[in-house]
């Protein structure tokens, strides 16, 4: 997309804050595919919330409408709830394999 | 009016005796159970006053609780209704029945599960009282299932015998035959009048042409004939009925003599409107009738169990019952209803004297000569014989006599038969009076009968009073209203009738009394008839042989070894061994590396987005 | 103005999620976040969402990342060691990756138009009140149900981390 | 644009200010604990230690700063950092007073008024907890690390409590920004008892002031919640690696966290820069007063001096504070400086009580103090909102 020079424009394009989450939900990605320490898996999953609720509120910009910063909203919470118990879980792992590599904790497969 | 109270005393009795019966103490079971439908009596006399019923001025009165089914053009409320006939049924219902439950405090006395006894009682009183109350066929059917259940429950009552058990069950299987007509009936109904409401559906049939020969309306009026030959036990389904006096006698009375086998009866006289306009389906009502009468009666004659005599007595009244309703006079047979729900109730109620006293004997040949142990039981027992007997001026004699003039006045053959059928049950009923009361005492010498205990001969003198005076009150007159003016007959008739009825009581008397030679003689002469009469014809072997083996071979062998081994299971393992054919292919691709299903997802996402965005013109 | 904030806070984020993917220590990556959800922070306030800028920094920078950093620093469990299988992973991914933000972005070029753009304080409906109006009144239903989640959340995390009596 | 240089030059005011006030209250609690302790405290350095701040900055600017060799060094550097931004960030959003008028520029006695002022203000403390997290962690040693995973803890449980507390007062007031929140307590009840939160109806705010002022406590660190820095059991906690610039950073810190606190606790309930009486009681004249009477105490000791400087010392001070008097008398410096007074006088009780109370009480055990948190301000707190809630929604 050509950057228009900002006088031209009055404010921001809309589509940079889309463009913005969908970078960050990419790397999310990214994180979650090639990082190997289950804390930091987690985090990227974080940071793909993170990235969903720049979209939400992008939107309900554009719309003009604030049920968007109530979607965010609630996703935070249950981040917050999923943080707490996916901690948990990752102090149980550790106690039981102490190791944090998910590629140790392979016991889905059998 | 609130209605409902009726009801749901009684069942508020069930909760209470049924949840904390097992702690209470046997005084608060008598005073919650007894109490409840004392209350739901009083409640039902005072309700009746208040409209009217008893100077004669009782119109049709509604009311609407709530919208218990609301789907489509179906909508079913619950809705309570009285009308004369209601009013009579209430009547008879709430008043027998609290003379019974009287009379079981003393008699269950001794027994265990005395709570669960009265729980069951008084939920039987709550289905019934619904089934009466119930102004649709929906909730007359509730009630109808609700009595089945509670004859079951009663009948085997008992259940450490198996003969209860086995009794409970063959009540409640040959009912579900009688039901499935009755349901099917229902249905009908919905879909010819598009309602189930009494009042909408006669509505609609008053405006019909009465059908010449089979239609829709014949073919409703018949399933729920079959439905109540099933509850009343008419021919074919009467069978269970003998049996279910594997009970409690109380419940006998109550139930299997006064109160739920008249469902039947209610059901065909509240459907009159549908039934008159298909003579047929009448014509079949009453053949029923008069057969199953005469029938039961055979049988009756030569019954050893007390009860069982009076059982099968009460299958023969039943049958009158239906001749009325068949010929029309339904007046007269909800007249009947009423008297023999007095003298058959005071017989059941007597014979469970009788067998209290004797604790536990029911053979008659093993009793005699009781008269002068327990007489009120004998005074009250003999006062019932006479009013089944017909003797005037008790109560048997208007309602039977009022019966067989509408039935002559159909067709002379059928009279000739009731008439020959009253004689016979004046007969075998006061056989068993006899056998029982007269002559010296053959049982076991070693105990010695006592009276009962008030609580058992006051409920016998209440309806020993009932039943000989009964028949004053003006049923048909009462009913005239709803079913038209009672027709008399002619007055050669009545004379007939008495006679035969008298005749039968002086057979008896010189039979068992007189000269107990006679009969063993007779029975040596015609053994063979004797033998087919003492085993009741040999219809429940026939049943047996016709329909339950079939029924349970084909159950063993197609049902279960093929259908349900080789097909039913044969589907579910296959799935099942199918499934994991298939996962084990599949495990190919789990690595069990959750990176590499994060993997999968996101090589799908972005597939879908793909697609997406194609579609979307990208 | 607007636009020289967004491109700083854009910025600030995109390169604190690129150090979340590739440092090894998680407390690198985990601070890279609490970056991230700073900045994203300031743009939720350029957009208008002031209430959600502020839960953002109360409740994930300072609840959630607050609870990563100590469960972090408990297990101490230093970097991560080299990569010894499943490399493909990283070859095959990273391509798909890329595709995958190209589709995304072209879709929004090609379904908003260029056009309407963002003004700082041109939409007033993120503020406390309106938010609050809203959640109390259309979403109420949701709301309790996740504080039951949550109150749910927090008894599996108690019976899960508690230590085994036996 | 003049507002950016308004902002500028009213940040650089706060940063004056604030940097001084750091410094002279550790020498104010310096000195009340010594007077607590029936010591005289520190006064070699100038009149009565006066100038004691000023050589102790020159000690730690000039010390080595060591860096121990095992920490690691990126989040070792970061931390201090981290620390000191979280906790100076908060003071651009406090109000010190209302609107002036300055050599005609119309402007707010504030650097910047946010509509969400105070849940910024929550949360930018709430990351204050990194700092002493990441320096704990970093520097690679048990009792630091123990000291980072206690104070992170801690933080968070009593972060809790301590929003709820603020949550109340909030309801009755209904807005989330500081100007709001202190014009919304103006007014007296029978011309005489101030509206401050902790007096307004429909529900008097103590319970929720006293849970503030004790989680404040907690998320400072200081005693008797000091447990990330209890020398007794962990040498000095999260920041015993750390020496000269990077220890007094935390150390400077702390002590902005504490005028924090006690500003948003004056803010909140004290009324901000509401007099503590009317006008027409004569409210406007304490400040004269005091400021007249130290000036008086100031000529009255410098008659016989206790060292020979003092005789040029003290009447100095003496001019100095009979010229702030006058300020305070002619009107377009009551105008500025009254509500200033206010403010300053209750913000310094409450630091005043910081320090008292730590002259005073002992220090908690670990699993007391959670307990505490958990088991008894937390319901305390919820209880008081919903009682709160219920009477604001009744009223």
């Amino acid at each position: 997309m050509p950057f228009p020079p900002f006088q031209m424009i009055a404010g921001v394009p809309l589509t940079w804050y889309l463009t913005l989450s969908v970078v960050l939900f990419a790397l999310g990605v990214a994180g979650f595919l090639f990082r190997r320490n289950i804390i930091t898996v987690f985090m990227s999953i974080e940071l793909m919330l993170n990235a969903v609720n720049l979209s939400f509120i992008a939107f309900s910009y554009k719309l003009k409408q604030n049920d968007g910063h109530i979607f965010s909203f609630f996703v935070m919470v249950v981040a917050a709830a999923e943080a707490a118990v996916g901690l948990a879980i990752i102090l149980t792992v550790f106690k039981n394999r102490q190791t944090l590599e998910i590629d140790e904790v392979s016991s889905l497969k059998d | 009016m609130q209605l409902w109270l009726i009801p749901l005393l009684p069942l508020a009795g069930f909760a209470l005796n049924g949840l904390f019966g097992r702690r209470l103490s046997k005084a608060a079971i008598n005073a919650i159970a007894v109490g409840s439908v004392l209350l739901s009596f009083l409640w039902v006399l005072k309700t009746l006053n208040t409209l009217g019923a008893f100077n004669g001025s009782l119109t049709a009165y509604n009311e609407h609780y709530y919208t218990w089914i609301q789907s489509g053009a179906l909508n079913i409320g619950v809705d309570f209704a009285i009308d004369r006939l209601t009013a009579v049924w209430l009547m008879i219902v709430t008043g027998v029945g609290l003379l019974i439950h009287i009379y079981a405090v003393g008699y269950m006395a001794h027994e265990g599960g005395y709570y669960r006894f009265f729980a069951y009682l008084n939920l039987f009183m709550f289905f019934m009282l619904v089934l009466v109350l119930g102004a649709n066929y929906l909730l007359l059917f509730v009630g109808w299932e609700g009595v089945g259940l509670c004859s079951y429950l009663l009948i085997g009552f008992y259940f450490l015998e198996k003969f209860a058990t086995d009794a409970g069950n063959k009540a409640f299987i040959v009912n579900r035959i009688g039901d499935f007509g009755f349901s099917l009936a229902v249905f009908l109904i919905w879909t010819h009048f598009g309602s189930l409401d009494f009042g909408t559906v006669f509505g609609k049939v008053q405006g019909m042409p009465v059908e010449p020969n089979v239609g829709w309306i014949t073919a409703i009026s018949l399933l729920l004939l079959v439905g109540a030959t099933g509850k009343s036990a008419q021919l074919p389904l009467y069978v269970w009925l003998p049996d279910a006096m594997a009970g409690p006698t109380p419940v006998s009375a109550l139930i299997h003599a006064a109160t739920m086998v008249t469902a039947g009866i209610y059901m065909i006289a509240r459907s009159a409107p549908i039934f008159l306009h298909s003579a047929s389906a009448l014509d079949i009502v009453a053949i029923v009738g008069i057969a199953t009468a005469f029938f039961a009666a055979t049988i009756g004659l030569a019954q050893t169990d007390i009860k069982k005599v009076f059982a099968y007595s009460t299958v023969s009244q039943l049958g009158y019952m239906f001749v009325g309703l068949g010929t029309g006079a339904f007046s007269a047979s909800v007249f009947h209803v009423m008297t023999h729900a007095f003298f058959k109730a005071l017989l059941f109620l007597g014979a469970g004297s009788v067998i209290h006293a004797l604790s536990g004997e029911q053979d008659l040949r093993r009793m005699g000569g009781l008269a002068k142990k327990i007489p009120i039981t004998c005074v009250t027992l003999f006062c019932a014989g006479v009013a089944i007997a017909g003797v005037p001026p008790f109560s048997g004699f208007f309602s039977k006599d009022a019966i067989l003039a509408a039935a002559y006045e159909h067709a002379p053959w059928m009279y000739w038969l009731g008439v020959f059928t009253a004689g016979m049950t004046a007969f075998y009923v006061f056989r068993a009076l006899f056998l029982c009361f007269f002559g010296e005492y053959r049982g076991d010498p070693h105990l010695h009968p006592h009276e009962s205990p008030p609580s058992m001969w006051i409920p016998l003198a209440i309806l020993a009073a009932l039943s000989l005076g009964g028949g004053y009150i003006n049923i048909p007159k009462f009913l005239t209203p709803m079913f038209g003016e009672p027709h008399e007959g002619e007055p050669w008739l009545m004379y007939v009738s008495v006679a035969m009825g008298l005749g039968g009581i002086l057979i008896a008397y010189l039979f068992y009394v007189v000269a107990p030679a006679i009969p063993e003689g007779l029975a040596k002469a015609f053994s063979g008839p004797y033998r087919w009469i003492y085993n009741k014809f040999y219809v429940d072997e026939f049943y047996d042989a016709t329909v339950v083996e079939p029924v349970i071979d084909g159950s063993r062998e197609l049902l279960w070894r093929i259908a349900d081994v080789r097909m039913i299971d044969g589907v579910v393992n296959g799935a099942g061994t199918t499934a994991s054919a298939m996962g084990n292919l599949l495990r190919r691709a789990q690595s069990g590396y959750i990176r590499d299903y994060a993997g999968w997802v996101v090589g799908g996402a972005i597939l879908v987005i793909a697609y997406l965005g194609l579609k979307g013109g990208l | 103005m607007d636009a020289v904030l967004f491109l700083i806070f854009a910025a600030i984020a995109v390169v604190c999620a690129v150090n979340l993917v590739v440092q090894t220590h998680p407390i690198a990556s985990a601070l890279s976040l609490i970056g991230v959800m700073g900045s994203l922070a300031g743009i939720y306030l350029q957009l208008g969402g002031e209430f959600i800028a502020a839960a953002q920094l109360v409740v994930y920078a300072g609840a959630i990342m607050v609870l990563f950093v100590f469960v972090i620093m408990l297990l101490n469990e230093g970097k991560e060691r080299k990569a010894k299988r499943r490399l493909w992973v990283t070859f095959a991914g990273l391509p798909l990756l890329l595709v995958f933000v190209a589709l995304i972005h072209n879709l929004i070029l090609h379904v908003l138009p260029p056009s309407d753009s963002v003004q700082f304080g041109a939409f007033t409906g993120g503020t406390a009140g309106a938010i609050g109006m809203k959640l109390f009144t259309a979403y109420l239903l949701p709301f309790e149900v996740t504080s039951v989640l949550i109150l749910i959340a927090i008894v599996g995390a108690i019976v899960l981390a508690r230590k085994e009596v036996d | 644009m003049p507002y950016l240089i308004l902002s500028l030059i009213k940040l650089l005011i706060v940063v004056l200010i604030l940097m001084h006030t750091l410094a002279y209250l550790q020498w104010v609690e310096r000195k009340v604990i010594a007077h607590v302790q029936l010591r005289v405290g520190p006064r070699r350095v100038g009149p009565h230690g006066l100038l004691q701040p000023l050589a102790d900055v020159i000690k730690l600017v000039t010390k080595e700063g060591l860096v121990p060799s095992h920490v690691n060094t990126i989040f070792y550097f970061l931390a201090p950092f981290v620390a000191v931004l979280f906790a100076l960030i908060p003071m651009c959003l406090i109000p010190f007073g209302g609107d002036i008028n300055v050599f005609g520029i119309h402007t707010t006695l504030q650097v910047t008024d946010v509509s969400i002022g105070i849940l910024l203000v929550l949360g930018l403390s709430g990351m204050g907890v990194y700092g002493v997290a990441l320096a704990g962690w970093s520097s690679n040693n048990k009792y630091s690390l123990l000291g980072g995973l206690r104070s992170s803890a801690q933080m968070i449980s009593y972060e809790l409590p301590m929003a709820l507390a603020i949550a109340a007062p909030l309801l009755i007031l209904n807005t989330l920004s500081f100007r709001q929140i202190v014009d919304g307590q103006a007014g007296f009840y029978f011309g005489f008892i101030p509206k401050w939160t902790i007096f307004q109806g429909p529900f008097p705010q103590i319970v929720s002031f006293l849970l503030f002022m004790v989680a404040g406590f907690a998320e400072t660190n200081r005693i008797p919640f000091d447990l990330p820095e209890a020398e007794n059991e962990l040498v000095a906690g999260f920041h015993t690696e750390y020496s000269s610039m990077t220890f007094a950073a935390f150390f400077m810190a702390e002590y902005a966290n504490m005028i924090t606190v006690s500003c948003i606790a004056t803010l909140l309930f004290l009324g901000g820069w509401h007099p503590l009486w009317p006008e027409q009681y004569g409210s406007s004249l304490v400040a004269p007063l005091i400021f007249g009477a130290s000036g008086l105490v100031c000529f009255s000791h410098a008659i016989r001096p206790a060292r020979p400087f003092d005789r040029i010392t003290l009447p100095v001070f003496g001019v100095l504070f009979l010229g702030i008097a006058g300020l305070f008398l002619i009107p377009a410096g009551q105008q500025i400086l009254m509500p200033l007074f206010w403010f300053g006088a209750k913000t310094g009780t409450i630091l005043f009580v910081f320090i008292w109370v730590r002259a005073t009480l002992p220090r908690f055990r670990y699993d007391q103090l959670m307990n505490f948190a958990w088991t008894f301000m937390f319901p305390l707190a919820l209880v008081n909102l919903f009682v709160t809630g219920l009477l604001v929604a009744l009223s």
